[in-house]
């Protein structure tokens, strides 16, 4: 056993690997090949969803613009795009070993997941209400949407831009929500689990654990949740704007 | 070319194919042939070798030194290009029949072909419904349309050489060309639950005299043994429930359906009358032919492929009309010639 | 293990196998190769498993009518014997037992990268088998493994165990893959390059990959076809504008590429095999290296000649046709290049070799009755019938089996310190390779005479071959049996086998049979090539360490 | 783990990017709802998401520190993406147009043969 480049040497790392920085890379190998798997997860969804969106255009589109709420969209990127600053600052300062700052970002972070949960919240609970549902729970009126889209011309105006055909919307609409509830869900149950990894890493970070030890842990995590964040970049223009 | 098929049929035999009755068969046949016997070269040739080698170079002592050897570039290339070369050709050549197998001629009889657990149904469109049994002519090309009612099947003929999967609520299309008269198997190729075994019909391949006999006494009686299709009554063939249909759903009420009386005023919509296979000018001055997709298309989107010079007008069908109430209709459609007036539900 | 054997025979003192013997040093070991053994043991029962269920089929398909069972044991019986062999055995089979034990050793490394997740990823193989066998047990499945929708989400059997116990299992090859992919990446040896490294961790190397990028969607398939059973979404429901092709399409990313995930292993292997048994270094190590990579990639591309004749289009048609005949030739260059390492040679036909051969064998007909397949207008005919079914158990039983059985016998000296009969060993082998013949050659001709598979009853003019084929699988069977009893024999009462007993060069034999708790009792430096065993050019330096080497190799002598 | 190993960025650096992803988030909405882009605005969303994926995956995920084995990874995850969404989708585009639904808004286009 060759031992230990001089500076990271003092570091605890496991026997079979030569030093700690060793060790890091590849803890962020597996990481980063982790992260391969959940990209091609999500890109089943992705496929499924593009496919019924060729199939069914215009029913897609119009629903985006006319049933999804842009707002609650829009407010959700950003408070993701934030929590992932807040892990950003976390690892920085897991960087410079101060334990408590830790803790106290990847608490700012779960706050911010907290409130895109509740957002979500509040969005689907307005689906449900209303009846739009996936597949054979669909119960909703699409025509009246459409008569209120067309007597509003500044949405007339969307619509004639984007190409919508109107007599075609309808059909295929159970299918998109099908797929907003798929996607949304798959995606809220990987926040969840993030908040849990991060909760857990910030109890440790108060333990004082990364005034230490080396900050693989909290970097693996956060590299978890950016790519929660990730999957919403996508997600957004997709569901909520195209 | 057919002698040299016909002269190695000897290889159906050995490699116990079914009997080959249809214009594809040989086709099939034939590269089957091609690619069987190449394989078993390469494999005798490889084993030769591996055999050779191994008497030759027997290990003499536990820790034998081996010479050093360097495969020579060519034979690298040798490598890749030989195998490449050949899966190549014998895909273009399948790819081509496969094309071919895809591409029904125009003037081929239609029948409609329906999977249900666990039996198969088929609809003549000028004639009757059968279960189980298909009665075609010898010599003339079937272009099959195929459906299921409930899950995937998979209509498979093995002496046709065909198979295509039969998706439920769309249509898939195949067809074949019959070159022998006798009773052929058709067998389900996709499982499709309990007895999915047992859900095997027979392809009757008919003299063309004796079909037609047998068609004109079908559309004259009804079989009393005739079972509901799900998609026409069952006294009627599929055009005349068609006919029924443009009645009762009010297509007859904007579309044309008879041109012989001049009296009439025009219609709101395009008249059928020589509609089946001509071409359309749609609104945005695009192209189509006006085949089965598209007819059915146009019931239950009007708008998307709307003809030029007519106003959009049309309700969707979508859900007013069953798949197969849509089938009959456009089977009804197609029997509106320009030239030859039609006897059925005239205004 | 018995204790009389002395380090003088060549049997450490101290070795993996003894350094605890308690149950919890088992269960909660962390060690590659403990991990490995507990897979083989899993592995051997669900294979057995499957076995069993494959031979009540055949019994059954003795007769045209109804014979053991009715039709909805049946229906079930072959979806047990798919779901058990497939998700249960074969994917699991090489990576996770000899990928685990072999990977470290012939890297140089003490472990994997992760050996905590290893232990992990055994425990929820199992959590995932005990999960789906529990529910093939509670009422079964009867779609098949493929899991077709609708048929799969209308069916009265209880989809949803089974798919969640796959769902789980999936897990546990993705977290496989990434702990192998890192370890090949982050703990090669020192003098250990990429040039290097033995074709069996390039072979499980390309695996671990496959297993990364494509075993996510069959979960996420295996999830949505749950929901789907559960809550009727539609997704792939025609009746609610679902498209039921588009499932096949998912399935089939994952399915065609695990194909890959078994016998890339399995390809591993043989180049290994081979190269010991003939004492040369393989010939065209390049090339073998290259097309391993082409396969695990290009086999990608080719998951839609699986759908040839269910509406694809003709266009997709023609495109997943060419890609599927490069996964050909780069097989087809295996085949070369395995061959030609005989050419000048030091053969030595041990049993190893003779499941080496085997395997050629079978990856010859296996993979031309693959090409024949991807030529599209032949897949019309032989879609779905006993055609496909013998092509695939060439490749997935003739080949992958062969492939775990040279594994087995070839490493089974370096895994347990002991030697098996190999007289015995070549007769078992005979018996396996002979059985398997008599099962499946008849099944292409039952394919050609166009019977589709999944058939309870058939037609009394398939009889003739059916019985052939229930009377090879009985001898397939027999085979199986005897290699077991070898081999437990062999472990109690096997003769020492010592550090190298087939004076092989591959670097896993620099190390004590069985291996000592940490590999290697020195961090090996790997200089040469592994394999080399030819003659270097005289004069240099290199030549009198390896004349000092084969001095030392001589003492092992048995 | 000391400073040397890593390009230490700095707060106001990753603050930086933030605002950049704000600010393409709020392009990817203007140029969607407001721009009148026509058929051009679902394209131009895809290349707004994938510069916004390349801030968070090269900066705030550290790529650009990382070996490059791992951007190597990422990317063909990507590419795999690529490939299954472009050969499904590609089905459902060049089939038989009665094999589709037949309700679905789908305007027969055929493939090169």
């Amino acid at each position: 056993m060759s031992d230990a480049s001089a500076g990271t040497g003092f570091l605890e790392h496991a026997p079979h690997f030569n030093n700690a920085a060793h060790e890091k890379r590849a803890a962020q190998m597996g990481m980063w090949l982790f992260l391969v798997n959940e990209v091609l997860l999500f890109a089943g969804l992705f496929t499924a969803f593009f496919m019924y969106r060729f199939l069914y255009t215009d029913t897609f589109r119009f629903l985006a613009f006319a049933e999804l709420d842009w707002v609650m969209g829009t407010v959700n990127t950003g408070v993701l795009l934030a929590s992932s600053f807040t892990v950003v600052l976390a690892v920085q300062a897991a960087r410079a070993h101060k334990s408590k700052l830790v803790g106290i970002w990847l608490l700012a972070t779960i706050a911010f997941a907290g409130a895109f949960l509740v957002i979500k919240y509040f969005e689907y609970s307005h689906k449900i209400h209303e009846g739009l549902l996936p597949g054979q729970y669909f119960s909703y009126d699409l025509s009246e949407s459409i008569a209120k889209v067309k007597a509003d011309p500044e949405k007339m105006l969307h619509i004639n831009d984007a190409n919508i055909n109107l007599d075609q919307v309808g059909n295929g609409a159970p299918m998109f929500f099908t797929l907003y509830f798929f996607i949304t869900g798959l995606h809220g149950i990987h926040v969840l689990i993030g908040m849990f990894l991060l909760g857990w890493m910030a109890w440790r970070a108060f333990k004082g654990e990364f005034a230490r030890k080396n900050d693989t842990p909290i970097e693996l995590s956060g590299m978890y949740w950016h790519l929660v964040d990730l999957i919403w970049i996508y997600v957004y223009p997709m569901l909520y704007l195209l | 070319m057919n002698e040299l098929i016909e002269s190695l049929s000897w290889m159906n035999d050995l490699l116990f194919m079914a009997e080959s009755t249809s214009t594809l068969a040989p086709k099939i046949d034939f590269l089957h042939w091609q690619v069987f016997t190449i394989t078993m070269l390469a494999f005798f040739g490889i084993a030769a070798v591996v055999i050779g080698l191994y008497i030759r170079y027997r290990r003499k002592e536990d820790h034998q030194v081996t010479e050093i050897f360097h495969p020579p570039l060519w034979m690298e290339a040798a490598f890749i290009a030989v195998p490449f070369i050949t899966f190549m050709a014998w895909f273009t050549m399948g790819f081509h029949d496969f094309v071919w197998s895809r591409t029904p001629p125009k003037d081929s009889l239609d029948v409609y072909v329906m999977g249900k657990k666990w039996m198969w149904k088929y609809s003549y469109p000028d004639g009757p419904n059968m279960v189980d049994t298909l009665r075609v002519p010898v010599g003339r090309p079937v272009r099959l349309l195929i459906t299921s009612r409930d899950v995937i099947h998979s209509f498979f003929a093995p002496t046709m050489r065909i198979k295509q999967d039969a998706l439920p609520g769309r249509y898939t299309e195949s067809w074949f060309e019959a070159t022998k008269t006798g009773t052929y198997p058709i067998f389900c190729a996709e499982y499709c639950g309990l007895n999915h075994s047992t859900m095997i019909g027979s392809i009757v391949v008919m003299p063309t005299r004796e079909y037609d006999a047998w068609m004109d006494d079908a559309k004259r009686n009804t079989y009393a043994s005739r079972v509901d299709l799900g998609m026409t009554d069952q006294q009627a063939t599929m055009a005349t429930q068609g006919a029924r249909l443009a009645l009762e759903k009010g297509c007859a009420r904007c579309h044309s359906v008879d041109e012989s009386n001049a009296s009439l005023p025009p219609t709101l919509g395009p008249s059928w009358v020589g509609l089946y296979r001509s071409e359309r000018t749609l609104a945005d001055g695009s192209k189509v032919i006006a085949d089965e997709a598209y007819l059915t298309r146009s019931m239950m989107d009007p708008m998307v492929e709307l003809v030029q010079g007519f106003p959009p007008l049309m309700p969707s069908y979508q859900g007013i009309l069953q798949s197969g109430e849509a089938a009959a209709l456009t089977e009804y459609i197609k029997t509106l010639k320009k030239d030859s007036p039609t006897k059925l539900g005239a205004r | 293990m018995s204790t009389t054997h002395t380090v003088e025979d060549g049997f450490p003192e101290k070795h993996f196998l003894n350094q605890g013997t308690t149950f919890k040093s088992w269960a909660t070991t962390i060690d590659h190769k403990r991990i490995a053994l507990m897979y083989l043991v899993t592995v051997l029962f669900t294979f057995f498993l499957g076995g069993v269920f494959a031979l009540l089929l055949r019994i059954e398909l003795l007769t045209p009518g109804p014979g053991i069972m009715d039709a909805q044991s049946y229906n079930r019986v072959f979806s047990l014997h798919g779901i058990i062999m497939v998700f249960l055995f074969m994917i699991p089979a090489l990576p996770g037992v000899f990928g685990n034990f072999m990977l470290p050793l012939m890297i140089g490394a003490k472990d994997v990268a992760f050996p905590k997740l290893n232990l992990a990823t055994y425990y929820i193989y199992v959590t995932g088998a005990a999960f789906a066998i529990w529910g093939l047990w509670n009422g079964g499945v009867d779609t098949g493994w493929t899991f077709y929708a609708p048929y799969s989400t209308t069916t009265v059997t209880k989809v949803v165990p089974v798919l969640i116990g796959a769902f789980i299992v999936g897990m546990s090859s993705i977290l496989t893959g990434v702990n192998f992919m890192t370890t090949v990446h982050t703990l090669r040896a020192p003098g250990l390059t990429w040039g290097k490294l033995p074709l069996f961790v390039w072979a499980i190397y390309g695996t671990a990959a496959v297993q990364v990028l494509a075993t996510p969607v069959i979960g996420l398939v295996t999830l949505l076809v749950a929901a789907e059973a559960g809550f009727g979404f539609g997704l792939f429901d025609p009746a609610r504008g679902g498209d039921p092709l588009l499932m096949q399409h998912l399935f089939w990313f994952y399915s065609h590429p695990a194909v890959y995930i078994m016998i890339l292993p399995a390809m591993g292997v043989v180049s290994e095999v081979i190269a010991t048994f003939s004492r040369r270094q393989v010939f065209g190590y390049k090339m073998l290296a290259g097309s391993t990579l082409g396969i695990s990639l290009v086999g990608f591309f080719v998951w839609g000649h699986h759908l040839f004749v269910s509406g694809q289009s003709t266009f997709n048609a023609g495109v997943f046709g060419v890609l599927t005949m490069l996964v050909g030739v780069f097989t087809a260059i295996k085949v070369f290049n395995w061959v030609l390492t005989l050419y000048k040679g030091a053969i030595d036909f041990k049993t190893p070799f003779f499941y080496a051969m085997g395997f050629l064998y079978f990856i010859i007909f296996g993979g031309m009755t693959g090409i024949a397949l991807a030529v599209v207008s032949l897949d019309i005919h032989w879609h779905d019938t006993y055609f496909v079914i013998a092509h695939f158990h060439f490749v997935m039983v003739g080949s992958v089996v062969m492939g775990f059985l040279a594994a087995l016998h070839y490493w089974f000296p370096k895994m347990f310190g002991k030697m098996y009969s190999d007289r015995w060993g070549l007769a078992a082998g005979l018996f396996v390779f002979i059985g398997f013949n008599v099962t499946f050659v008849p099944q292409f001709l039952l394919g050609n005479m166009g019977m589709p598979r999944r058939y309870y009853q058939y037609p009394e003019v398939f009889r003739t071959l059916n019985v052939v084929s229930t009377a090879g699988a009985g001898l397939l069977g027999f085979g199986f049996f005897t290699i077991l009893i070898l081999l437990v024999v062999a472990l109690v009462k096997g003769k020492v086998a010592g550090p190298n007993p087939w004076f092989s060069k591959g670097y896993e034999w620099n190390t004590s049979s069985p291996p000592d708790m940490h590999n290697f009792h020195e961090v090996p430096v790997l200089v040469d090539a592994p394999h080399a065993y030819e003659k270097v050019p005289e004069g240099t330096l290199k030549a009198e360490e390896e004349a000092k080497t084969e001095a030392e190799g001589a003492h092992h002598h048995v | 783990m000391t400073s040397d190993t890593h390009k230490s960025h700095g707060t106001g650096f990753y603050f930086g990017i933030l605002l950049a992803l704000g600010v393409l988030t709020f392009a990817t909405f203007w140029t969607a709802r407001h721009m009148h882009t026509g058929a051009f605005h679902t394209p131009l969303a895809v290349i707004i998401a994938t510069v916004k994926a390349f801030l968070v995956v090269w900066f705030f995920m550290h790529l650009s520190d990382h070996v490059s084995s791992n951007k190597a990874f990422f990317l063909t995850s990507l590419f795999f993406v690529l490939l299954m969404i472009g050969l499904i989708v590609g089905d459902a585009a060049t089939r038989l147009p009665s094999a589709n639904p037949n309700f679905s808004a789908y305007k027969e286009m055929r493939g090169p043969w």
